[in-house]
């Protein structure tokens, strides 16, 4: 991947909920951290422009996320903190289709892919399903497999694990592992990133930390005062 | 919860496109209305109920359906008796529980889907003039579907929390939390819609 | 329009289906039931404003009318537009509409609370109830004969429950604009 | 505490939550984990009372949830899985006070509770602020002391950690260490568990292990597979 920000910052009203920053991603697997409230969901919203910088600028592979907004979106895949909000479609495969649908695919395509995306993520079963009506665990994979379906080349997951169990957590995380796309991972559980490329610490709108997990995670513990 | 008044079957009615049964629809309770003639009334009346009673439903749950607005309609005539000449009464009584069982009718044989193809089309002319777009006024409708048993069980969760701090469960301090939350996911459904790409702000 | 009032619309919309989930109160001389679900329209106008509101109104009808059995009591269909309630149900659409528009001519932010808790009552009053019974109660008439006098005579049964429910609505309508105001403001 | 539970079980519809279960809590600090679905929250509500025994009975300190429910209610304070949804009031102070009018007490005695239970959690500063912007730890915090001013002897906390950093998660972990109440405590984080006096494992509706944290736990890890 190649994301870029430049001199971006981001307020909301009177709040400061982003300080400028320059910086540049590229390595498959980055992970993001910090306490409550620091800025991680609006960094990551950055990416795919759901939220647009108050200054500066962010490129996409190329893309600005401002100007060519919709061409962001297919690139960066989101998939958000509270997963059941994300599932907008009464049935599973309804909602899976439902990013198809408008970007004018043929039915037979839609399910082609529909099925290769079940498929991935071992929830065929889960098909007819009533979205309100699946476990935590089950939420999040099917809010994967809707997201990943339209083909991003990038995914961005806030916090996947939240209540899970440690069966589902640990589920999850592998998927997550074996996902063949660039990912963006923000969390609470640390262990999910001991292992990416790059680990950013953010800390009240600033970035405070950024490098091998390690380090990121020992400055985290400072800051967090535990 | 929200499953659909449509019955699954093959009558006369079934088979005939929507479109047919919304005008046959329309231009039946016009009709109705212009006729002052009992014998019409009557006629319609037996038409309709053969109708309904032909879609496939068991008499209880056909008798069910339309038993709340039948009561009120008899309750209705019998006002009228002391009020309006029996003849009157007679054509009114018949013409309404006419219409109110061919529109049953129409709804029992009538998909969901059906329906928003025919609405689709209804929209076009709105839709060319740029006043909205039919995709979502589905996405709308699909939202709601979604959404009706969450917001259900959040009702009952803040029911519970009533109960658990041993509060009076009071309409008031209910509904005020139950659209505060509910409407505060409006950001989070609006930002996942926009994120799969659905529609430009 | 954007998403997000697209997102608001239809959830009103599922809140007034909640609402239904109430059972009706059926008065053996008139009708047409109580019902909770008419709050819905002083809580909608007042909450989302008139054009919102009205249009949440509009998909519920449409939810009525592909046949959900979304009104009280486990009701709804074609049939329902037919029979005597008829008015009032298509009348919930302009009463919220009126409700909104007044709401939103009378409430700002910055005003003493008192001010914002009678411009919701007057807005619900006159939209929840005054507007919709000039709808409603004609249809009444006109499906079932019953002269307007006798009707309205009966309607008046509705009153004590529909000044409750704008009482409620009220204090519903200035939390959420006290916690997460929405209403359009306007002159 | 004293909470006994009598060939109790509980059903909804065709399926069954809990299977029959005989147990006496009398431990001051007793954890409960298991799988998403396995019972947990069931099991911690018949407690209280929010879900009656479809058949059997429990006694909290010898009264009964179902004859005696209202006694039971005052006697064991619970604290939800969504706290959000606990939280009624529109402002944090009214809320808090909220439980206590209700109960009939004076405005001074109010006033002087509700200070000491904001005290207590060291949230003095929250007193004004509008129930719904609070942040996730936030919420908690404000959750515990509204449910603990009404002077609960048991305290129920269901996954009171959940989306929380690690400095609030910290921070409610300590909270919930130093309650003077007695407490039963479920949570997906085994970190929280480590050191109760004693651990329930529930799986499937059943209690499959129940005894010091390390066994339970162990069982635990074998069940979920990993
Ligand atoms: N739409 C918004 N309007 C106003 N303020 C906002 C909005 N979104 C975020 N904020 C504020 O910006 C700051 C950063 O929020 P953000 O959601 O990025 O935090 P976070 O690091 O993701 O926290 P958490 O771990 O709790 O999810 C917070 O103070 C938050 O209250
Ligand atoms: N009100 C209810 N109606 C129907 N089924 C229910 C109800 N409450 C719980 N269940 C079912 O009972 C089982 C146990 O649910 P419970 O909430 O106790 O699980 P849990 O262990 O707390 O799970 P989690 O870790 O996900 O919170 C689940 O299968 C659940 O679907
Ligand atoms: O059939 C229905 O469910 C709709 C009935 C309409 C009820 C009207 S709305 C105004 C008045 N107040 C009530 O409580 N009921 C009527
Ligand atoms: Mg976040
Ligand atoms: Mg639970």
């Amino acid at each position: 991947m190649d994301i870029r920000f430049t001199e971006c910052a981001v307020r909301f009203g009177e709040r400061v909920a982003l300080h400028p920053l320059t910086l540049t991603l590229s390595e498959r697997r980055i992970g993001i951290v910090g306490l409550n409230g620091s800025g991680k969901t609006t960094f990551a919203r950055l990416i795919n422009g759901l939220v647009k910088p108050t200054s500066g600028r962010v490129t996409v592979n190329g893309l600005n996320t401002v100007e060519d907004d919709r061409a962001v979106l297919s690139e960066a895949g989101f998939i958000f903190q509270n997963p059941q909000h994300q599932l907008i479609m009464p049935i599973v495969a309804e909602d899976i289709a439902f990013g198809l649908k408008n970007r004018g695919h043929s039915r037979e395509d839609i399910d082609r892919r529909m099925q290769a995306a079940l498929a991935r993520f071992g929830i065929e079963h889960l098909a007819k399903r009533r979205v309100h009506e699946l476990s935590g665990g089950e939420t999040q994979l099917v809010a994967m497999a809707s997201v990943v379906v339209t083909d991003p080349k990038i995914l961005i997951l806030d916090e996947p694990t939240n209540q899970l169990d440690l069966r589902n957590r640990r589920r999850v995380a592998d998927t997550i592992d074996g996902l063949p796309e660039d990912t963006v991972l923000i969390t609470h559980d640390l262990a999910l990133v001991e292992n990416v490329d790059r680990l950013l610490l953010f800390h009240e709108g600033r970035l405070a930390a950024d490098g091998n997990p390690g380090d990121t995670i020992r400055r985290y513990h400072e800051i967090a005062g535990c | 919860m929200l499953t659909s008044l449509y019955v699954e079957g093959n009558s006369l009615l079934h088979r005939w496109p929507v479109r047919a049964k919304l005008i046959a629809l329309v231009t039946l309770s016009i009709g109705l209305f212009l006729s002052a003639s009992p014998a019409v009334q009557a006629i319609a009346f037996v038409v309709a109920a053969g109708l309904y009673l032909s879609v496939g439903l068991p008499l209880r749950d056909a008798l069910k359906r339309v038993g709340f607005v039948f009561l009120t309609i008899f309750f209705l005539a019998a006002v009228n008796l002391f009020l309006l000449p029996a003849a009157d009464v007679a054509t009114l009584t018949l013409r309404l529980m006419a219409l109110v069982l061919f529109a049953a009718a129409v709804t029992a044989t009538t998909t969901i889907s059906a329906f928003m193809d025919e609405i689709t089309i209804l929209l076009g002319p709105l839709e060319r003039l740029g006043w909205l777009r039919a995709a979502d006024v589905s996405l709308a409708l699909g939202l709601v579907l979604r959404f009706v048993p969450d917001i259900f069980q959040r009702y009952q969760a803040i029911r519970e929390a009533h109960r658990a701090r041993g509060l009076p469960v009071r309409p008031l301090t209910i509904i005020g939390p139950l659209i505060i939350l509910t409407l505060k996911d409006a950001d989070t459904i609006a930002a996942a819609i926009d994120a799969r790409g659905f529609r430009r702000q | 329009m954007n998403t997000r009032d697209l997102v608001l619309i239809a959830l009103f919309a599922a809140i007034v289906v909640v609402l239904g989930l109430i059972p009706p109160i059926t008065l053996g001389f008139i009708p047409v039931p109580i019902t909770a679900q008419s709050m819905g329209v002083m809580l909608a106008g007042c909450i989302l404003g008139a054009r919102r509101g009205a249009l949440a109104f509009l998909l519920f009808l449409l939810l009525v009318a592909i046949g959900l059995p979304v009104l009280s009591g486990g009701r709804g269909g074609l049939a329902v537009f037919a029979g005597p309630s008829g008015g009032f149900i298509i009348g919930w659409v302009v009463a919220t509409f009126v409700t909104g528009l007044i709401a939103e001519r009378n409430v700002r932010e910055g005003q003493a609370e008192t001010r914002q808790f009678i411009g919701f009552f007057l807005a619900s009053v006159l939209g929840g109830i005054v507007v919709l019974y000039a709808i409603g109660m004609p249809w009444v008439s006109a499906v079932t004969g019953t002269p307007l006098t006798a009707v309205a005579a009966g309607s008046l049964a509705f009153i004590p429950g529909d000044l409750l429910k704008a009482a409620i609505a009220t204090l519903a309508a200035r939390a959420v604009y006290a916690g997460y105001p929405l209403l359009p403001a306007r002159a």
